[in-house]
């Protein structure tokens, strides 16, 4: 389009203000982080600058020497899910869309049923069932739903990918004498790279963020996640915001570093027609 | 600090299995609502039950109050329900009982140092069962800022007039906001509201027993005249007070932005730490200089025992030592403001503490109005407290309209 | 090199039958093409004798061995695809050495078979670049050369120049042809181009709905064509067909007997005129006439698309250097000998032609 | 004659291994517990044992006035929800992919990351700075109101039962128009070229090329955005509203929706006790609402939308 300068401008300026309205909510976190409760309440939107620069919320934070396990278990349960909800996603969709078998709409109807239903709805039927497996307090547990909580989209999306995807390169494959198995992990697994990102980043976000699942199924100390360690220090903390909102500022970053590292994928990976309803 | 007290329990436990040979420890896990006293339980009290039972390693692991039920349950219901179980009291903690979920534990020696009174909050209505150990009781009263008071020239007040008075100086003085509590949570309005100043209208236990006995209802004068209080406090509340939640309250009164705070006795040591200013409490006025005033001194933690813990001896073991005098004393001074309801004679030594235990002698003392039976139906009545009490502190609703909806929730299930 | 045996092949999906009971065989360094419109089942065909699909019936013999229970590698068949199939995770050598390497073929052969490969098409200086850096006609070449590495018995090549602008496609399609003179390996080639049939065949298969209407040399063809559909499909432009009443023997056309039956033939009333645009010669004298709608002129020849009188239309071809104008009314006459006749059915009639 | 499979076995062991994991994890771990849980709405405890009581629960939910008051509530708000969602989110998210998608924009990238920034983060965070933001005592958006001269017009929002559920529909819709966002950006960019040089040729000017051509072509993302959007009403506003506004859905249950009103009954909330059986009754109900949605849309909406995919 021919740009005339007036108009990109006027594109800009509404581009920034909503960019300012996206991040102002998240410096004013990371701005008061950095004072003391009164320099919060005093001028909320002040930097934090001179008398009201305290670190005293850090100081509590770091105080409460657990928040390096609860990173190393929101970590594990959020990798180790999504590898999984990739893997497994990718198997059953490459399954359902290159197979002719009895049954293959049905069990593909069924597979994506799930995102209509939140799992929270089984909890009870769910704690019972790690009880009788002796999984409860594991992050395995958490592994377990959360995979199976992040499968449908996973599926939904991967067989939209697959479908557009030309079936030849996979007869050339078998025609090269692969296995139905290498064709996958040699030929479909670096076909679907792009969309990857897309389905990482759409199941990465609830596990990350999830409070109810590590509650009632993984509470204990040696298992808690950070998002539930910062709730639980939120509500240690009710009064001191200098540390709930150091607490809130540390726990944005690893998601944030997560999102860097998907975002130039991520992109790429919707308009490879990944979601093409 | 926590996990190095942890860790050095565990390995101690460690050790002495190793070295001993046949003793084992056992975990106690307790449940509880009161996150914000994981380091009273930690540094204060367990150690000391530890130093004598090193064969029980106790956890404490609360889940903030909005979730500890919800949570509790589903853990219950999954059978992954920690040993020991902090109890609500009266119909909350009843229901659990009767749901299988807490044990009867009155075969408990300790039992004996609670008064009936204070056993009533966690006994079946026949008193055949009793489910949990009397914990500890708060007051209901008003804190307030000595130094605004002093500053304005105030005394505290006695009376309602004496109350609104006050209330009244401190509006027109306009440095301080008159009365820190908002609604948007709800329950500080019912709780900290209706059934902090209302028993001086319903004559107290005997307004409340009257209700029970289905002599009285809620649209009878004192308890409608309860709602009219609450109606009154809403020009003393802070701009905005719709949207204010708990913590919104908390902070300001401790920031000294609000002068008076109506409470309950649970907040000192949060308070304490965080106030730079002297605090001070006084009990809700009474009606006029010739009515008695009436305070709720509300039992309203106990603890009990998981009816299907693995560890029943220890659980009972440490039960038992919950109804001691030490745990009295130092669960009382460890977090000043929870009163034991044990009959030892033990020291309160702080003095906002002693304050609010002042209290009891000068008042008379009733509980929260809407806990004892009342609060089986559906949904229980004390959770539509908190929504009748905000609207008519928010002014959506009248005082009149307000008793009339708790005693339809009344009238469609209550048999007297 | 191979010969190909196709016995009454069945291919059905769920209750649809697509394939009906073909039989078919291909010569040992024949280049066999299978043509039709899209739908007719010729690539269906070829994926059965890839091994992609199933047989529902019959059975299939490479090099006289029964074929139709092996894997794919194991056919000793090599395929190019339309859409050139290539991995884009590998570069041009990686594509052309996978098959091999996956066979464990030791590492030197594989370079060797490789570099010759990419020898015969030029691939060499492109051995480093990842397939999305190539040009449709390079990865064609590099689809190719893939089949050729793995020296299979049968070449099947699945609409390989669809994909190509025109000009490209007539190159690819004489490249196509040197290599099959050169490899002289048995080839069957998918289109439903029939020019690149009649230019690369050395036999046609003609496909219609799931049986082959007529099997034969282009030429074969193009000059005895079985039926309708065939003499309509092979040649460009295509035949012109004219409804004709049969009376008194004669086939005739507005009023105008144009050819006799053959003799003897009396079983029908109506038939199909054959005549293809080359067999017409415009004369001023011509017992028929038309008028022009469409004056096309190719630079060495010319096409008119009449409209007779009786509302059919007729392609003609004509020399460049004569001038029509729309409208003008033309006389042409018909080479009898080179008419073709068709009966409702569209079979083709015997043509004892007298006149 | 039978004939041999191709790839040499007779049971295709292979589509076992790529489907099972999946299907196994999924139904043990989704399904399972779900359908249990729906199984609990046709019992109800009895003399302390849990007996079949077949549609009572639903009649229950449906006639007495405490049960049906709540879910009409319920249901109203969500309806709210939806309607707010997709008339301010949708089309806000449309808006910002069309700049977005408009070539060789400077920057794009970087606004793109900056937008989506908020769909990242956990209700946790999202509840506590939107309560500060909006709390009339810490004066952020008074000032800021004072500042733009409209001070008069602030109230407590989130308080108010008037604009409580508005207040939280905005932060909600804050949050997440970067899903649809995101969703339209890639529609939008896969239009192609020739169609929008096309279109200009023709003489449509920037305007109505969006009207004219990108949206129709873009429909059925459209469609796709407003089922998620109605599933997403349904079941992913939950955390937000209980975090905001508390099991209570205050002020007096004016921001309860589905999810809050489920999780009250099933778990149960402060003095209230959790019902199995209502809640599961509740969930149920919540189940098939999203169904029949989600059938309009696959047999309904989907179907005509996808005429205009090539």
């Amino acid at each position: 389009m021919r740009s005339n300068p007036l108009s990109s401008m006027a594109i800009h300026g509404v581009l920034i203000l909503y960019s300012a309205l996206a991040l102002f909510p998240l410096l004013l976190i990371a701005i008061n982080s950095f004072k003391s409760k009164k320099g919060i309440f005093r001028d909320p939107t002040a930097l934090p600058l001179g008398e009201l620069y305290s670190t005293k919320g850090y100081q509590s934070v770091l105080a409460n020497g657990d928040f390096p396990l609860y990173f190393g278990n929101s970590l594990t349960v959020t990798l180790i899910s999504l590898v999984l909800i990739l893997l497994l996603g990718a198997m059953a969709a490459h399954g359902l869309t290159e197979y002719r078998f009895k049954g293959n709409g049905l069990l593909g109807l069924y597979l994506i049923l799930g995102i209509m239903v939140p799992i929270r709805l089984g909890t009870v039927a769910l704690l019972e069932l790690f009880v009788k497996l002796g999984l409860t307090n594991t992050l395995t547990a958490l592994v377990l739903v959360y995979t199976a909580q992040g499968l449908p989209i996973a599926i939904f999306i991967f067989t939209e990918f697959l479908k557009s995807v030309s079936g030849e390169i996979k007869d050339s494959a078998r025609i090269d004498g692969l296995s139905e198995y290498r064709i996958f992990f040699e030929v479909v697994l670096p076909l679907i790279r792009p969309v990857i990102a897309t389905v990482a980043v759409f199941s990465m976000i609830p596990i990350w963020n999830d409070l109810w699942f590590p509650l009632i199924l993984s509470p204990g100390e040696e298992t808690r996640t950070v998002t539930l360690g910062i709730q639980q220090f939120i509500g240690q903390y009710t009064v001191n915001w200098s540390a709930v909102l150091a607490a809130l500022t540390v726990a944005i970053v690893p998601v944030l570093i997560m999102y860097v590292i998907f975002s130039k994928q991520l992109i790429r990976g919707i308009t490879a027609g990944a979601v093409k309803g | 600090m926590r996990t190095t007290i942890l860790r050095t329990t565990l390995f101690a436990a460690a050790i002495s299995a190793a070295t001993t040979g046949w003793a084992e420890t056992t975990v106690l896990t307790i449940e509880s609502w009161r996150s914000d006293d994981q380091a009273i339980w930690d540094e204060k009290i367990i150690p000391v039950f530890e130093k004598q039972f090193p064969e029980i390693d106790v956890q404490f692991k609360p889940t903030t109050p909005t979730e500890y039920n919800a949570a509790l349950n589903a853990r219950l219901a999954g059978g992954t329900a920690g040993d020991i179980i902090t109890c609500r009291p009266f119909d909350n903690a009843l229901a659990m009982y009767e749901a299988g979920n807490l044990a009867d534990i009155k075969s408990l020696e300790g039992l004996a140092n609670f008064s009936d009174v204070a056993k009533a909050a966690w006994s079946t209505d026949n008193s055949d069962a009793t489910f949990c150990v009397p914990m500890a009781s708060v007051i209901h009263g008003f804190m307030y800022n000595k130094d605004a008071f002093k500053e304005l020239g105030l005394a505290v007040p006695k009376t309602e007039a004496d109350f609104y008075a006050v209330l009244d100086a401190i509006k027109a003085d306009g440095n301080y906001i008159p009365m820190a509590m908002g609604t948007k949570d709800a329950w500080e309005a019912a709780t900290m509201g209706y059934t902090n100043v209302g028993p001086a209208y319903w004559g107290g236990e005997e307004g409340r027993m009257a209700l029970i006995n289905g002599t009285a209802k809620f649209t009878d004068e004192g308890f409608v005249e309860g709602f009219k209080q609450m109606a009154k406090w809403t020009p003393y509340l802070g701009s905005g007070f719709q949207a204010q939640g708990y913590t919104d309250s908390q902070n300001l009164f401790t920031l000294g932005r609000a002068a008076i705070y109506p409470t309950g006795s649970w907040e000192i040591t949060g308070f304490q730490e965080n106030a730079e200013f002297e605090l001070g409490a006084f009990a809700p006025p009474a009606k006029d200089a010739s009515s008695d005033c009436y305070i709720s001194d509300h039992t309203d933690i106990g603890i009990g025992m998981n009816a299907n813990t693995k560890n029943k001896e220890a659980a009972l073991t440490f039960l038992e030592w919950t109804s001691s005098a030490e745990f009295a004393s130092l669960l009382t001074n460890a977090a000043p403001g929870f009163f034991s309801l044990a009959n030892h004679n033990f020291e309160v030594e702080n003095e906002l503490a002693q304050e609010f235990m002042a209290m009891r002698s000068e008042c008379k003392a009733t509980i929260r109005v809407a806990h004892q039976i009342l609060g089986r139906g559906e949904p229980a009545l004390s959770n539509e407290l908190w929504t009748l009490t905000a609207n008519v502190i928010n002014g959506t609703m009248t005082a009149e309209a307000a008793a009339q909806g708790a005693q339809d929730n009344l009238d469609a299930w209550f048999k007297p | 090199m191979a010969t190909l045996e196709l016995n009454n092949v069945v291919k059905q999906f769920g209750q649809v039958e697509v394939i009906h009971d073909i039989s078919l065989s291909v010569n040992d360094g024949e280049l066999m093409v299978f043509v039709g419109p899209s739908g007719c089942g010729k690539s269906t065909m070829l994926r059965m004798i890839a091994g992609l699909e199933e047989l529902t019936a019959g059975d299939i013999q490479i090099g006289g061995k029964k074929v139709d229970h092996l894997p794919p590698a194991k056919r000793g068949i090599a395929m190019v695809f339309q859409s050139y199939a290539l991995y884009p995770h590998k570069d041009v050598r990686g594509n052309l050495g996978f098959a091999l390497r996956h066979a464990g073929m030791p590492k030197a052969e594989v370079t060797q078979r490789v570099d010759a490969a990419a020898d015969i098409l030029g691939l060499g200086p492109l051995m480093k670049r990842r397939p999305s850096e190539l040009s449709g006609g390079q990865r064609q070449r590099v689809a190719i050369g893939r089949a050729i590495v793995r020296e299979p018995e049968v070449f099947l090549f699945d609409e390989p120049l669809s994909n190509l602008d025109a000009a490209l496609r007539v190159h690819m399609r004489v490249e196509i042809l040197k290599l099959h003179q050169r490899l002289k390996s048995t080839m069957i080639y998918v289109t439903h181009d029939q020019v690149e049939a009649m230019t690369l065949a050395d036999r046609i298969a003609v496909f219609r709905d799931g049986v082959v209407e007529q099997c034969g040399t282009p030429l074969e063809l193009y000059k005895n064509p079985a039926n309708k559909f065939v003499a309509g499909f092979i040649g460009s432009p295509a035949m012109n067909f004219i409804d004709s009443n049969v009376v008194n023997g004669c086939a005739e056309h507005a009023g105008q007997a144009v050819i006799n039956m053959p003799d003897g033939d009396s079983n029908h009333a109506k038939v199909s005129i054959g005549i293809r645009p080359e067999d017409v010669r415009v004369k001023p004298d011509g017992i028929l006439s038309g008028t022009v709608q469409v004056y096309e002129h190719l630079g060495g020849e010319a096409y008119l698309h009449l409209l007779l009188q009786d509302d059919q239309n007729l392609v003609v071809r004509t020399d460049a250097d004569s001038a029509y104008r729309i409208g003008d009314t033309v006389r042409f006459d018909v080479i009898d000998s080179k008419l073709h006749l068709f009966g409702e059915n569209g079979v083709a009639l015997p043509r004892q032609l007298t006149s | 004659m039978s004939h041999s499979i191709p790839s040499g076995s007779r049971w295709r062991w292979y589509i076992v291994f790529f489907v099972a994991p999946a299907t196994l994890i999924y139904t043990v771990f989704a399904i399972y517990p779900i359908v249990e849980s729906l199984r609990l709405s046709l019992f109800a405890e009895r003399d302390a044992v849990e007996a079949f009581v077949g549609i009572d629960n639903y009649k229950k939910l449906f006639t007495e006035p405490y049960w049906a008051d709540q879910f009409w509530n319920a249901f109203k708000n969500n309806v709210w929800l939806f309607v707010l969602h997709m008339l301010i989110q949708n089309p806000v998210a449309l808006a910002l992919a069309a700049i977005l998608s408009i070539p060789n924009l400077r920057g794009a990238a970087t606004y793109r990351t900056i937008f989506f920034l908020p769909t990242l983060l956990s209700v946790v965070v999202i509840g506590f700075i939107w309560q500060l933001i909006l709390s009339p005592l810490w004066g952020i958006t008074p000032a800021f109101m004072n500042f733009m001269g409209v001070g008069k017009f602030f109230a407590p929002w989130l308080g108010l039962e008037s604009s409580a559920l508005t207040a939280v529909t905005l932060i909600s819709i804050w949050q997440y128009v970067g899903i649809p966002m995101m969703l339209f950006y890639a529609a939008l960019l896969n239009i192609p070229e020739e169609t929008l040089e096309a279109a200009r040729i023709d003489g449509l000017n920037g305007w109505s090329i969006f009207w004219k051509v990108k949206l129709p072509l873009i429909l059925p993302t459209l469609g796709l955005v407003g089922i998620l959007t109605y599933i997403g009403n349904f079941t992913a506003s939950f955390d937000l509203i209980y975090t905001l506004q508390g099991g209570l859905a205050g002020p007096n249950g004016s921001t309860d929706v589905m999810g809050t009103f489920m999780f009250r009954t099933f778990f149960g909330f402060q003095a209230q006790l959790g019902d199995v059986n209502m809640g599961a009754t509740v969930a149920s109900s919540l189940f098939f609402i999203i169904l029949i949605g989600v059938s309009v849309y696959l047999f309904g909406v989907q179907r005509r939308l996808q005429r205009y995919q090539a």
